[in-house]
């Protein structure tokens, strides 16, 4: 408990919490501060890259690990069944429709990146390793929430076509593609490869999130503001219980899985994040009638925030507790 | 100089939808539209603004043609196919070109 | 296709300015505006470009609201109460539009 | 409110050609102009965007102008001279403005 | 002397000031040389993400110096005070109008973060140190200024409204913000935030500045070359004597409230240094009829080059010849 | 032979083409992922600055070499003799019109800067150095093709003005501006000019290198797929054919000046190289019925590419074997 105390306050008082903050401060007093979005964009780019190709450059020195396929497959299980346990819980929980209620399962089954990059930095902080193929895992549960998703609503009698070309968008999201790709490019240069490009993607990274999660705390603060209002209290309390779920099935998974603690710990941040990029954007095409600013508002105005503050702490020290590392 | 009779249709729609337009719009025989950025707005699904965004599911970009007058049915079903269950704004003005044979 | 006839309101004006339109647009019961980045122009005021500024003191928008014809004196009211000391054009073109029933 | 004839001339042009343009327009006594980015198109010369180009050789932009029909006829000549050998659209809308004394 | 002399001599020919001449000249020439507005502002960002952040951490370091709130109160008083000399040295030197003459006089009250954050860095490259604090006396100096300018014209009969919206928008403009809540960030997480994050905001810094300046050159430049024949001789040399007379007073403030040399500097620079972004803003909107080709050319045109090359060896001279450090 | 391999496979490997290789990869896949031009401008922006800085540095260091003239005529007659080659080659060996030949032939006789830009990375991972001037010979290459291009269309009777705009144009091009310009720093400011700022533009320089070649990557995907069809086999076979005869005369040039084996190396890159940016442009204002798809694509496409992957690594292993470095 006093582990998870001191984690939890030196992560809030580290300059990437204090960043996003400031972000959401200054968007909800209504300040003109933003990021441009080529500036944005940039941020995410560089993150993508770097964490991808940390992420070969490890598998490609501790050798491929038997463990990756079937973390794979773990991953994409959670991210299909994790949007049926968020749908059961929001149709008990909220007054939510089923078409919105849907969409919001969708997100919480996929996840989000910059969780993800968040825990890896507050794991090296702390001297924890990881292994090197969770960014693998990270790309391969971004899509199969979606399908659960609209099989949900297709149960529901109203059909939805999942056209070619949404699947190609949803399978060759920019975000998957870089992750995807770096991660082999990592892979196959190694730790030379990381040695020649170290002092761009390493030493700066922390600071350059410290950046983006500014920007994140800007588009989060205007969502609360403009959107916190359709949030009712059920749909609120939702966006902090479903990440205790989500983190409680990832647990399960890495504990089986007999992943490291660090390993353990990421596939729980996977499994409690809710997606905000690839998500929404399939949603704005499948579902157009599901309102955007509930699964927005949720993912990125509550569970973003909570994991980024107060779940990492904890679903860290829960995984060292029982990893017993 | 001589000017030519034709259409400005203005299409304002979400981004992530711009591929599906003007894939519509090309089989419908349209030849030419050009897209400019959107940078926020406000309708009645509420205000947004670009600005820090790096998601696609937020924002809309303006698909502009202009075309023949006797084209206009034929576009405007195809996009209406599209836009049909989204948000957007399509509008018609009536409007004169250079150099028709372009058309 | 059925279209409806309506007003596309076009309001070039300072960046800086945006905000305080859009509210008083709004107020004047204007429910859906787009805003347009501009890169550049020229005017009675001098030429511009927007490359390389950080400051918001330079540079305009463009504001484009479609509205239904009897709304167009309330807006052009409001528009020009905000626009009146500052630099900028407001223009009207009659236009068409489908699913009336959104404006 | 009191509003006053104008047209509004909406050229797409090739980037790289936009100075050019804005040079002839002045020159014929074009007092105003706006240039709006664009991110991409299709035409007769293929399809275009704009995302990840570092070059000047892509793209097109909008120069918008809105003149009294007086002055129409010697800005699409001034316009036209300049377009005559490359790509691009030229379109007129008859329009309302507020503040003729501008134009 | 000839410590200025050669102070001057490195100074211009340091990265820093040869990338914005290179700018300067680039578009003297109308070479279509240019940075896009997203990477501009980005930059921007950077900068004042780090210098705020980089000012907390030596507050966290050295104590909250009982002069900070002296110093705060100082620069407020010097923002508000610089524009009414301005405006009386202006009625005099140039045939601005009222309008014009207030508009200028705000710009010469508040102050220009860039030549602040060159100032920093010609102190540093000069092993000087300076209060961590003299970043908060930054923000606070930004807005100040506007106000007496606003009352200068309403003394003219000329009601101006202050609307609240301006208010809002003047205190909370994104620089500020950034400035401020950066400062505070540093401030709470101290040499241990730092660490994480110096490898991003200290190491590449002035490399960074380099490209800012280039693109400072690259607008200033444009500036000159549209707005240059609106600048009459009496306003040009208003626009190199009011720095003067501004460090002046810095000068005097720096030395009462006995702060160390690189403080008495920065006090200097501070009130020598004339707004290119907030104020010309705030006039905007409040002050439309105000010419902007006068105030904008003359603060970037002029004052921030002036500035950047001699007045900063200057100032740093004149504090080090008169702290005797 | 062996060293040619071994050099080829190396750089094959290296982050740097793998991530050119990803950017294609997504972009024939049809993936959204993209890079803001906005963020694009400013990774070249970088890239050029820290180029010509370097170099200015090295001739800084290393005193006026009395063969930096004669390589600067010696860049210009080969930018405009080259495209007299490739303008016959292009005759004999395509069915493209004047028009389009002599819009093809401009390309090849300028430069493509990037190219330069990997090929210095590969030679400082080889451990081989350079004259610092080679810069400055790539900028004066930029040029003169155009005129050549000129000259053979309006040798066809076919009348072009080049008038004095575009004349401006293209000798102001950013670019050239940039990289000269920073060229002149670097020489003025020297080595310690470069230890102020060189963990901004050494340290993180390959990486940078990566992410902008990523972008370069999905530019020459995007073009492929929509181009590739215009490019008969004639056509492609010219794209890789015209690298290697340009690197011949560059081979003899730079023997002939007696540069160091890396300027050999360089010169032959820049003989070999084709342009993307700078002629283009050109010819969309001189011969704007050239077809723009022809051209983009050839160079972007196909020699680009080739140079990037097997060209450097070769004229790398013919100018040891020929200086007997
Ligand atoms: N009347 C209108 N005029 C111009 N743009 C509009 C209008 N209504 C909606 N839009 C644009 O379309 C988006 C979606 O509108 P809506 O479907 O009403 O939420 C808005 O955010 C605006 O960008
Ligand atoms: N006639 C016009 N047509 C289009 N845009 C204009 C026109 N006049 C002015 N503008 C735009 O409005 C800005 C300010 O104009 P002005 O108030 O004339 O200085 C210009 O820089 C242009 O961007
Ligand atoms: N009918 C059109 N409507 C709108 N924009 C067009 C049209 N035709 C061409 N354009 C724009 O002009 C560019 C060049 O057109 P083109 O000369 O037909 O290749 C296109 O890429 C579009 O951006
Ligand atoms: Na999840
Ligand atoms: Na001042
Ligand atoms: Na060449």
């Amino acid at each position: 408990m006093e582990q998870i105390l001191t984690l939890a306050t030196n992560n809030l008082l580290s300059p990437i919490i204090l960043s996003f903050a400031l972000g959401v401060a200054a968007a909800l007093a209504r300040s003109d501060l933003s990021v441009p979005e080529a500036a944005a964009k940039a941020l995410s780019i560089y993150l993508l890259f770097a964490i991808g190709f940390k992420g070969g450059v490890s598998v490609s020195s501790h050798g491929l690990d038997a463990k990756l396929g079937l973390s794979l497959i773990a991953g994409i299980i959670l991210s299909a069944a994790l949007p049926l346990i968020a749908f059961a819980l929001l149709k008990v929980m909220t007054g939510l429709s089923r078409l919105d209620a849907a969409a919001v399962a969708a997100h919480y089954g996929s996840i989000s990146i910059v969780t993800f990059v968040a825990a890896t930095s507050v794991l090296e902080s702390s001297g924890i390793t990881s292994e090197g193929y969770m960014v693998a895992v990270a790309a391969a549960m971004e899509a199969p929430a979606i399908l659960s998703a609209l099989w949900l609503i297709s149960r529901g009698g109203d059909g939805r076509r999942m056209d070619s070309d949404l699947w190609r968008e949803i399978l060759l999201n920019g975000s998957i593609v870089l992750l995807v790709g770096s991660f082999l490019i990592g892979w196959v240069t190694g730790e030379e490869g990381l040695t020649e490009i170290s002092s761009f993607i390493v030493a700066p990274f922390k600071g350059v999130l410290c950046l983006f999660l500014l920007d994140m705390g800007l588009v989060a603060g205007r969502g609360l503001r403009r959107g916190g209002g359709v949030l009712r209290p059920g749909v609120l309390a939702f966006g902090v219980l479903m990440p205790l779920i989500g983190s409680a099935f990832g647990l399960a998974a890495g504990l089986m899985l007999g992943l490291s603690m660090g390993g353990v710990a990421l596939m729980m941040v996977l499994s409690a994040s809710a997606s905000y990029i690839a998500v929404p954007a399939a949603m704005r095409v499948a579902l157009p009638e599901a309102d955007p600013s509930i699964y927005l508002t949720l993912s990125l105005g509550v569970t973003f925030p909570f994991n980024l503050t107060l779940g990492i702490p904890l679903y860290v020290a829960v995984a060292s507790a029982l990893t017993g590392a | 100089m001589k000017t030519h009779k034709a259409k400005r249709v203005e299409i304002t729609i979400e981004a992530i939808m711009q591929s599906r337009l003007t894939e519509a719009l090309t089989k419908a025989g349209v030849t030419g539209f050009s897209v400019l950025p959107v940078r926020g707005g406000s309708g009645r699904s509420g205000a947004w603004v670009r600005a820090g965004e790096i998601g696609r599911a937020s924002g809309m970009v303006q698909v502009i043609c202009i075309i023949r007058p006797e084209r206009l049915d034929a576009l405007l079903e195809a996009a209406f196919a599209v836009v049909d269950r989204h948000i957007g704004v399509v509008s018609i003005v009536d409007c004169e070109v250079l150099r028709a044979e372009r058309f």
